[in-house]
């Protein structure tokens, strides 16, 4: 056989998806020519939902499409998986993140222009799931780039009740003082009004 | 030893270069290449070495038995070329430039008999450092062969059904966020500086809120953007905030005639938001 | 059946974990009471390889363990499902990982030596973030240069199981061999291959 069979390409994909895939996705995997009808799409996801019937995983089908996920009666035994801490943000991803926070709304180009090397993708989705960052909008210059600012859970986890908390670059250029002196890190009990709460 | 060597004639069939993926030119015995195609030329290289390397190969040679002075005269010719183009070359073009001189010269004298004894061919360290570096040129080459992940290979990931994973994300301490930060700023110095210190973080931390109260709506009331409850600093901020998003075309702000309301709006349109938090 | 095989686990951590599993990560899924033996496991991968033959994905083993990647002949496909291209690395940063892929552990020095230009610092960056390369200590010499060595994560990136699965280097051609002659020199058979095939 020279081309794989549609079954192949499509299990495929809908296993290293990491998340669902509609059938208009699954289809855009293929040249014009080579594309096949939907129908024949949805009939190989059936065919794989009775393949998996005796497997460790499972297809399931969500808002946003088809996904492959484990199956339940074995879940308890893969999320153990996750259950260790996951190990410690790197060195790279703690400095994009101090990028954005003090010098928000911040692109990506301007990140790298400032650090010298490339920011990786894995970096900004990290942060963007731990929801410490988001995309509030998008600079007015050719190819649009993302504009990123911190959320009000960056400043709940790190106890701040406003960006001013932070420590202010002054201070952060002289090693001596930063040290020295107590930074802000119990959280607030009384979280007081931050400022975000004025935003709704 | 074979000093005679190759007939320099040779190489003029040979293709002059693949710079980047593409046939260059061919090149005449004088070296003529017009001076932005020399930049992109000196670029395809890794270093005199490399350079090196090429005027060898291009010619068919051996490593092991390189006329030193017809290749130290092609060298001369590249290395004066760029110069007379003034375009920025790496010192150690120019230590090559002096080693292969030396060796050249060393290689016009009779040969002495202790020299012989030694066994030593000016060459030598020469010919055993381009052997080397051939070798792990080769093994980039090679290396850049692998299938690797991201290009070739693709790890499959199917997900946990929602309820089964309590994953700790890692905790971070802020002082960690703020020694980072030093690290950057020590390193971007020269041009954060004065920019930054400037800036307060409310207007920093104030201009995302203003991007993210107009997000997806459209023009919406000047007026509305300022919380009078906050007083004179807090409408101070907000409003710097709105200008220096309208300065750095973030915001377009747009009033219909004299005296009338004005209006805000993010500079995008409402489909194209947050489709960057979607990377799956 | 109460309790699903340990067929079924095994398959669905492999697909889930999003990266290789080692033999003790797989069996630290399991309580003591039902800690199936090291053998039984391996037994199992080895059934879920030939499972595979016929499906979108396949068992590699690299030296972070085993994993579930998506078989070759439809990674052309699947690879349609990530907008961003994969980074693709200059003939620099190539060289410079194989310098300290091959001749661990050693300082930037010595790469300068080699290679015959600087050792940019945004390269070494690079792949420090990428976390294919680490500091592993420093050399007792004035200045106290690092040493750098490739990480485990490196040859995961690469498909690799240790440094022994890297593609040979090149035999050196001895050059002792020629200036202890007088003769002039015809090259040996064996090293025949010129230069300008290997560059193919």
């Amino acid at each position: 056989m020279t081309s794989p069979s549609l079954k192949l390409i499509v299990e495929a994909a809908l296993i290293a998806a990491g998340g669902p895939l509609t059938l208009d996705q699954i289809l855009a995997l293929f040249s014009e020519e080579e594309r096949p009808k939907r129908d024949r799409v949805m009939d190989v996801i059936r065919e794989l939902e009775v393949d998996y019937v005796d497997r460790g995983i499972e297809i399931a089908e969500v808002a946003g499409g088809f996904r492959v996920q484990v199956r339940s009666q074995v879940a308890p035994w893969v999320a153990r998986l996750w259950d260790e801490k996951a190990p410690r943000y790197s060195r790279a991803l703690l400095e994009i993140l101090s990028l954005i926070a003090y010098r928000q709304p911040i692109t990506r180009g301007e990140i790298e222009e400032i650090r010298g090397v490339a920011v990786s993708t894995n970096i900004i989705k990290t942060l963007t799931e731990r929801e410490w960052v988001r995309v509030v909008g998008h600079r007015d210059v050719p190819g649009r780039p993302a504009l990123y600012a911190t959320t009000r859970k960056f400043l709940d986890y790190f106890g701040l009740r406003s960006l001013n908390d932070l420590p202010p670059l002054s201070e952060i250029r002289d090693p001596e003082a930063l040290f020295d002196r107590e930074l802000p890190l119990e959280p607030p009990e009384t979280s007081a009004r931050s400022i975000t709460e004025l935003e709704s | 030893m074979a000093l005679e060597s190759t007939p320099m004639g040779l190489q003029q069939e040979m293709p002059f270069a693949v710079v980047q993926g593409a046939p260059f030119m061919t090149l005449p015995q004088d070296l003529y290449i017009p001076p932005d195609a020399l930049e992109v030329f000196l670029d395809a290289f890794e270093g005199p070495l490399d350079l090196l390397l090429y005027l060898i190969k291009r010619q068919n040679l051996d490593i092991l038995d390189i006329p030193v002075a017809a290749i130290t005269d092609q060298y001369m010719e590249y290395v004066e070329l760029m110069q007379e183009l003034r375009l920025e070359l790496a010192a150690e073009y120019l230590v090559m430039a002096a080693m292969l001189a030396e060796i050249k010269s060393r290689m016009l004298l009779p040969r002495t008999e202790s020299e012989d004894e030694e066994g030593t061919d000016p060459r030598a360290e020469l010919i055993r450092r381009l052997l080397e570096y051939e070798r792990f040129k080769q093994a980039a080459e090679d290396l850049d062969a692998l299938p690797r992940l991201e290009r070739d290979l693709f790890i499959v990931h199917a997900g946990v059904p929602p309820g089964f994973i309590q994953r700790q994300p890692p905790d971070v301490d802020l002082r960690e966020l703020l020694v980072a930060l030093r690290g950057v700023l020590a390193r971007a110095q020269l041009f954060t500086s004065h920019r930054v210190e400037k800036e307060s973080l409310s207007l920093r931390e104030r201009m995302s809120q203003v991007m993210e109260r107009l997000r997806g709506r459209g023009f919406v009331d000047f007026a509305a953007l300022f919380d009078f409850a906050e007083g004179r600093a807090g409408v101070v901020v907000t409003f710097l905030a709105t200008l220096e998003l309208t300065k750095s075309s973030v915001l377009e702000l747009v009033q219909s005639e004299p005296f009338s309301p004005i209006h805000v709006r993010l500079r995008e349109s409402n489909d194209q938001e947050s489709d960057d938090i979607a990377v799956a």
